[in-house]
C-alpha cells in the first residue's frame, strides 16, 4: 500500500521506510507515516547537521540549560535566568511575507514562554534581494509589517536586529527571529509529561488545516512549482497568543502544571511524542476531543496541522480544574484530550478506533543521523591584490555611495515600525550596535546583538563563522558588556549537495573555535537547510545571537560622539584586505577575494582593552568598523551624536587610501576619550599588545579624512546624514506601492 | 491618593504604567480587571496602552464593552479622573467619553519614536505641573493615532481650551513634519468638557525615568497628584 | 441566514488607505483608476431569525459595534435566507 | 464607472478579526450570531472604460494589488455605469 510515490511525497527514503517498519513492528498507516515524515524531516530531526553541531562548546558554570530544549538558559545571578533562542522562518516568509514573518515571531515567543520566562525582547535578522527590484521591496515590506504586527500587539519590544541585501537572497529571503525572556530560577518549565496517569491538556487556538506538512516543506528545495504547491498558510493571531502567554505564566507561577510544550512545526505530533519521550512515558489521546476549526478533519490533518497559538500541557489529574479555571479567566479553553501512560507509546483514538500506535522513542530519538558527504570548499583565495582595482577619483562621492547602500544605510524605516520601547526596559534605542535593556530592580543590564555576514562566509566559511562570533562579541564590548551565552541560526542551501555540507561543516567549526576562545557557551540554535530556489543556494549565512551582561547600567557606552574636541582613538590596525568588502561590492561591483583575516587572540586583546577602558570610565563613545570600514564607522559615530558633531581624522600611509578608509579589517574599535584620558587608554592597549593611536578629533560640521595632511574627504555632516537616512525610505516612497491592499 | 490601572485582554502597557505609578511616582496602584465591577477606591483610573482585543475591528472598539467600562463611565460622569494613554485614548473615544475618532497614521505604518508635544493648556488637572508652551519629549507607538473630528467639534474643543497637547518640533513650532500621524489640528491629547477625562497618544509612562531617555512624562502624573490633593 | 454588512468611511473623511491603493495602481500604470475608497465587509451567519428580526438586529449591531458612526456609514443586504 | 471589489479570506484560512467580532457580539448577548468573517471592500471609480474593458481590468488589479491570492479571494460587481 505504501508505494515509492507516497514515500517521496512524505520526503522519506526507502531505507528510512524500512527502518520505520522495523521500529513499529508492522507497516505504518498513513497517519503514522505522516508522523514519522514530519518528525524525521530535516527541520525537526537535524539528521544532517547533528554530527557537526556536536562540536560546539555548550558547557559553562552559568549554563542552566544547553541545547536540547525549546531554548537555552543562562544564570545571571540574583535568582534570575535569561532564556533565549533564535529561529528561522525563511520558507514561510517567502510564500507569504507578512504571515510568514508574523508567525515566525509567534513561534519563537512560544519557545521562550513555554519555559516559564516572560519574553522581554525580540530581535530580527533579515536578508533580502536588492531593493531596486519591486518584488524584493514587497517582500521586505511584508516581512517588516508582519514582525511589527505580531511583536507590537503582543507587547514584546523588538529592540534590535540586522539586515543585509544581496542578489542571492532575491528568491530566498531570510527571516530569523531571536527572543529573550527573563525568569525566576526556581520557575523554569520543561517539555515533560512526568508520571503515568497525568492529564494531557490542549490549550489555545483551535486546530485547522494550516501549514500541513510545513516541517517537511522547510526540508525541501523550492522549484518552479512551489507557487502551486503552497500549503495552507498559517495566519498569526497575536491577541490569542497574548492571552496564552499570560495564562501559561499564571499556571506556571502557581505551579499547577508539570510540563508544557508549544505546538510549532509538526504541531500536535511533535508535542505528543517529545513530551512523553523525555519522561520515558507514553501518551494516549482522543483526536475527536481536539478543538477543531474546520469540519471533517482527518486524523493525519489533526496530527500534522501547524495552526498557531497552541500548547500542550501535562498536569496532575487533581489539578485539571484549577488549570482550566486559570485559562478560562483569559477566555481560553483547556481541553483534556488524554493522559500519560506507562508504556512509551503514542496512541491516538478517533471515533473509538485506534488510528495511531507507535513507540514515541522511535519517532523522537531513532531517526537515522547522516554523515552527509562534504566537499571542503576551495582554499580561500589569497588576499586580494588590491592593485587590481582602480582608485576612485572622487572620495566624497565614494563615501556617499557607500552611505546610500542599503546594507549600510540607516534602518530607521524598519525599526520605527517596531514598538521597541514597550515594557520600559529599553535603555539604548535601536540604530547602532547592540541593544541595551535595564533589568528592573537591579543595577545590571542586558546587552544583545545579532550578527552574520553571508558574503564573508561564502568566500571563506570558516573565517565567516569566526567573524560572526567575534563581531557580535565586539558589539557587546563597545557597550562595556561581557558575553554570557550564544544562540545561532545557520541558514544554508541543500545539505545533500556536498559543497553545501562542506560550507556547513566549516562554518560550524569556525563558530566553535571562536566560542571556545571567548569562553562562551552555545545554548541552542536552529538550522535552516534547503534555502535553494531553482537550484541556486543562498550564501551560507550564519547568524549569531549573543547575550551579554553589564554589571553597572550607568557605565554603558553608546556609539555617538559626545562633545567637540575629544580624541578619536583607533584600537587595532587596518590591513590591506579589501576582499568581501561592501566597498568592493558597491563601488567596483565585485563580490570576491578573501574576507578579512581574524586573529582570535588579537581580537580578545582588543575587546579586553575596550572593556577595561569602559569600566574605568575612560571611553565616551565606542563603535566598531564593519561594513564600509573606518570611514563609515566614524560617520555613524557622528550621525548618532547630538546635533551632528563632525570630525577630522588624519590617516597615516602604508596602504592605499581606499584600504585605509574602507577595508573591513577585524579587531578594531573606534573610541573617543577626553584629552586627559588619552594616555591612559593608550597604556591599556599597550599592556595587551594592541596597536592604538589617536587618529583625529571630534568637532566641526564636516566629516573630514586626510592622508598625512592631504584632504581626501570633506563632506558636510548634515548632507552625509541625509543621504544615509533617506536611502531606504526612498525605495518605499510611493506610499502604498507594496501595500497589497493590506 | 490611589491610582487604578485597567487590564483588558491585550493591554500591554498595563505593567509599565503600574511600574511608573508605584515605583517612580510612589503611589499605591490597583490593578483593575476588565471583567470586574469594582474600581477599588481608585481616585484616578488609567486606561493603559496596548492592543485591547487585538485592536481587531477598530482600535479600542471592543474594549469599550467590557463590564468594568460601565463603572468607569459612571465614575467619569461623577467627575472622577480618567486618563487614557494610547489605546486607552482610543477606548475613551469609542466609549464616547471624548469626542472624535482615530484614523490610520498618515504614513500608513505603525510608528514608534520619540516625539515632542507642546502643552497647550497648563490649567488642566493633567498638566498643572507644567507650563503653557512647554515642550515635552515622550515616545509614541501606534498605528491609529491620526485624530479626526467634525469641524463643529474641533471648533468647540479649540474654543474651550480642551486641547492639551499638540505635536510640535523641538522648538515648539507646529509643522507638518512634526505632526507625525496627520492628526487634525496636530492634536496629541484632549480633555472632555468638564476637564476630568483626558486622552493622549504619547506614553508618559515611557518617559518617567532618566534611564529611558526622558522624564517629561512625569508631569502628567504629578499634575494628577496635585489635582487630587487640592 | 447570511447577511453582508459593508462599512465605509463617510465621504467627508479622508481615506489614506484608499489613496495609497490608488497611488499604487497609478504607479503600476492603471491610469483609468480615478479614485479608490477602502472599507470593511462583514459576512455574518445568523441562526433562527426571520427576515423582520434580521432587519431589526443587523442595523443595531452595525450601528453599535461594526461601524463607528463618527467616521463611518454602513449598508447591508441578505445573501442567503 | 464605479465598481465594488470584495476581498475576503479563503474559507479555510483563520480569521482572527472575524472571531474577535463574533466573540464581542456574543458577549453583548447577540446569540443569534453564529459566525463572522471580516474582509475588505474597495469602491473604485474608473474613467473611460467600456464594460468589457472593465471586465478585463478589474480582475487584474484585484489579483495583482487588492487581494493577496495566497490567502484571499475576491468578487466584484459594477455599481454604476
Ligand atoms: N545551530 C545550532 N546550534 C546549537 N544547537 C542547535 C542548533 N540548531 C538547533 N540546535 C538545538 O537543537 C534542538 C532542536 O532544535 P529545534 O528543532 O529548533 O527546536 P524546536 O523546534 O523544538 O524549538 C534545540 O535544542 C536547539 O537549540
Ligand atoms: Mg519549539
Amino acid at each position: 500500500m505504501i508505494d515509492p510515490n507516497i514515500l517521496s511525497r512524505h520526503n522519506l527514503t526507502p531505507e528510512e521506510y524500512d527502518l520505520i517498519v522495523r521500529l513499529v513492528g508492522r507497516e505504518p498507516n498513513l497517519t503514522e507515516l505522516g508522523i514519522f515524515s514530519a518528525m524525521w524531516s530535516e527541520h525537526c530531526s537535524y539528521k544532517s547537521s547533528k554530527i557537526h553541531l556536536k562540536k560546539l562548546p555548550t558547557g559553562g558554570k552559568n549554563v542552566v540549560q544547553g541545547p536540547g530544549e525549546n531554548a537555552g538558559i543562562i544564570d545571571i545571578g540574583d535568582g534570575r535566568v535569561v532564556v533565549f533562542k533564535i529561529e528561522s522562518h525563511n520558507h514561510p516568509s517567502f510564500i507569504e511575507p507578512f504571515q510568514g514573518a508574523a508567525t515566525g515571531v509567534g513561534g519563537i515567543l512560544r519557545d521562550i514562554f513555554t519555559m516559564g520566562a516572560r519574553p522581554i525582547a525580540l530581535m530580527d535578522s533579515l536578508r533580502f534581494g536588492p531593493l531596486e527590484n519591486p518584488r524584493n521591496r514587497s517582500i521586505m515590506d511584508g516581512v517588516v509589517a508582519g514582525i511589527s504586527a505580531y511583536g507590537n500587539a503582543i507587547g514584546v519590544p523588538t529592540v534590535g536586529g540586522e539586515v543585509y541585501f544581496g542578489e542571492v537572497y532575491s528568491l530566498n529571503p531570510l527571516v530569523n527571529v531571536f527572543c529573550l525572556g527573563l525568569a525566576d530560577k526556581d520557575k523554569i518549565f520543561y517539555a515533560r509529561t512526568e508520571d503515568a496517569g497525568n492529564a494531557v491538556l490542549y490549550v489555545g487556538a483551535k486546530t485547522g488545516r494550516d501549514g500541513i506538512h510545513g516541517a517537511s516543506m522547510a526540508s525541501q528545495e523550492f522549484g518552479e512549482d512551489t507557487e502551486t504547491k503552497r500549503p495552507n498558510v498559517q495566519v498569526g493571531d497575536p491577541f490569542k497568543e497574548k492571552l496564552l502567554l499570560e495564562a501559561c505564566l499564571e499556571v506556571m507561577d502557581r505551579h499547577l502544571i508539570v510540563g508544557i510544550q508549544d505546538m510549532g512545526a509538526a504541531g500536535l505530533t511533535c508535542s505528543t511524542t517529545e513530551m512523553p519521550a523525555k519522561s520515558g512515558r507514553g501518551v494516549e489521546i482522543d483526536l475527536g476531543l481536539v478543538p477543531q476549526r474546520e469540519a471533517g478533519m482527518t486524523p493525519d490533518e489533526i496530527m500534522l496541522s501547524e495552526s498557531q497559538e497552541r500548547m500542550l500541557i501535562a498536569c496532575k489529574p487533581e489539578r485539571v480544574e484549577e488549570v482550566q479555571a486559570a485559562f478560562a479567566k483569559w477566555d481560553l479553553d483547556a481541553v483534556a484530550i488524554g493522559r500519560v501512560t506507562g508504556d512509551g507509546r503514542l496512541r491516538c483514538r478517533f471515533h473509538g478506533e485506534i488510528v495511531v500506535d507507535v513507540p514515541v522513542s522511535a519517532v523522537v530519538d531513532l531517526c537515522p543521523m547522516y554523515k552527509r558527504p562534504y566537499e571542503a570548499p576551495e582554499a580561500a583565495p589569497r588576499p586580494t591584490e588590491t592593485g587590481r582595482y582602480p582608485l576612485p577619483a572622487d572620495w566624497n562621492g565614494t563615501l556617499k555611495r557607500l552611505l546610500a547602500s542599503s546594507t549600510i544605510a540607516e534602518k530607521e524605516w524598519i525599526y520605527r515600525q517596531y514598538d521597541h520601547m514597550v515594557q520600559t526596559n529599553t535603555a539604548h534605542l535601536p540604530g547602532a550596535g547592540a541593544a541595551v535593556l535595564r533589568i528592573k530592580g537591579s543595577s545590571k543590564g542586558l546587552v544583545m546583538t545579532l550578527d552574520g555576514n553571508g558574503l564573508y562566509a561564502h568566500l571563506d566559511p570558516r573565517t565567516g563563522g569566526m567573524i560572526a562570533v567575534a563581531e557580535a562579541c565586539r558589539n557587546l564590548a563597545c557597550v562595556g558588556a561581557r558575553p554570557v551565552g550564544v544562540t545561532n541560526c545557520l541558514n544554508f542551501g541543500n545539505p545533500e549537495k556536498p559543497e553545501v555540507m562542506g560550507q556547513f561543516k566549516e562554518v560550524v567549526e569556525g563558530i566553535s573555535e571562536a566560542c571556545r576562545t571567548f569562553e562562551i557557551p552555545v545554548t541552542g540554535g536552529n538550522v535552516s537547510f534547503y534555502n535553494d530556489t531553482e537550484g541556486v543556494s543562498i550564501y551560507p549565512t550564519p547568524v549569531l545571537g549573543i547575550v551579554g551582561l553589564l554589571d553597572d547600567m550607568a557605565k554603558a557606552v553608546t556609539p555617538g560622539f559626545k562633545a567637540e574636541g575629544e580624541a578619536i582613538i583607533l584600537l587595532g590596525e587596518t590591513r590591506d584586505e579589501l576582499g568581501g568588502t561592501e566597498y568592493l561590492k558597491v563601488i567596483h561591483g565585485r563580490e570576491e577575494g578573501a574576507p578579512p583575516g581574524l586573529d582570535l587572540e588579537r581580537e580578545r586583546a582588543v575587546q579586553e582593552t575596550c572593556l577595561e577602558a569602559v569600566g574605568l570610565g575612560l571611553v565616551r563613545s565606542a563603535h566598531d568598523p564593519s561594513e564600509g570600514g573606518l570611514a563609515v564607522c566614524a560617520a555613524e559615530c557622528a550621525f548618532h551624536g547630538p546635533g551632528g558633531i563632525g570630525f577630522a581624522i588624519d590617516l597615516q600611509g602604508g596602504h592605499r587610501p581606499d584600504v585605509l578608509l574602507f577595508a573591513e579589517s577585524q579587531s578594531r574599535i573606534l573610541v573617543t576619550s577626553k584629552q586627559e584620558d588619552i594616555a591612559k587608554v593608550l597604556d591599556l592597549a599597550k599592556e595587551r599588545g594592541v596597536p592604538a593611536a589617536v587618529i583625529g578629533r571630534t568637532g566641526g560640521a564636516s566629516l573630514k579624512f586626510s592622508l598625512e595632511g592631504r584632504t581626501l574627504i570633506d563632506l558636510p555632516a548634515a548632507e552625509a546624514k541625509t543621504i544615509w537616512m533617506n536611502a531606504i525610505p526612498e525605495y518605499f516612497k510611493i506610499s502604498g506601492e507594496t501595500e497589497n491592499g493590506r | 491618593m490611589k491610582f487604578g490601572v485597567v487590564v483588558f485582554p491585550g493591554s500591554n502597557c498595563d505593567f509599565d504604567t503600574v511600574h511608573a505609578l508605584r515605583e517612580v511616582i510612589g503611589r499605591p496602584t490597583e490593578i483593575l480587571w476588565h471583567k470586574d465591577h469594582d474600581l477599588r477606591g481608585a481616585d484616578c483610573v488609567v486606561l493603559p496602552g496596548g492592543f485591547s482585543y487585538g485592536d481587531y475591528l477598530r482600535s479600542g472598539a471592543i474594549a469599550r464593552f467590557s463590564p468594568l467600562m460601565q463603572e468607569v463611565r459612571e465614575f467619569a460622569e461623577k467627575g472622577g479622573l480618567v486618563l487614557g494613554i494610547c489605546n486607552g485614548f482610543q477606548v475613551l473615544l469609542e466609549l464616547g467619553l471624548l469626542p472624535g475618532a482615530m484614523l490610520r497614521n498618515k504614513g500608513l505604518k505603525f510608528l514608534c519614536r520619540f516625539v515632542t508635544v507642546r502643552v497647550e493648556n497648563a490649567g488642566t488637572r493633567f498638566t498643572n505641573a507644567g507650563r503653557k508652551g512647554q515642550v515635552l519629549r515622550m515616545p509614541i507607538a501606534h498605528f491609529d493615532g491620526n485624530y479626526y473630528a467634525d469641524p463643529a467639534v474641533l471648533e468647540d474643543i479649540e474654543r474651550n481650551g480642551r486641547i492639551v497637547f499638540r505635536y510640535c518640533d523641538p522648538d515648539g513650532r507646529l509643522t507638518d513634519e512634526a505632526n507625525v500621524n496627520g492628526s487634525l489640528h496636530a492634536i496629541a491629547g484632549l480633555t472632555n468638557a468638564r476637564g476630568n477625562v483626558m486622552g493622549m497618544m504619547p506614553h508618559p509612562e515611557r518617559a518617567s525615568e532618566a534611564i529611558l531617555g526622558s522624564t517629561d512624562g512625569r508631569i502628567v502624573f504629578e499634575s494628577l497628584l496635585r489635582a487630587i490633593a487640592s | 441566514m447570511r447577511v453582508r454588512i459593508l462599512v465605509s468611511l463617510k465621504a467627508s473623511v479622508l481615506d489614506p488607505q484608499g489613496q495609497a491603493v490608488r497611488n499604487a495602481l497609478h504607479t503600476l500604470g492603471y491610469k483609468a483608476v480615478e479614485d479608490v475608497r477602502q472599507g470593511k465587509v462583514f459576512e455574518v451567519d445568523l441562526a433562527g431569525l426571520s427576515r423582520d428580526e434580521a432587519a431589526r438586529l443587523v442595523p443595531e449591531i452595525a450601528h453599535k459595534v461594526l461601524a463607528n458612526p463618527i467616521i463611518e456609514t454602513y449598508a447591508w443586504e441578505i445573501l442567503e435566507e
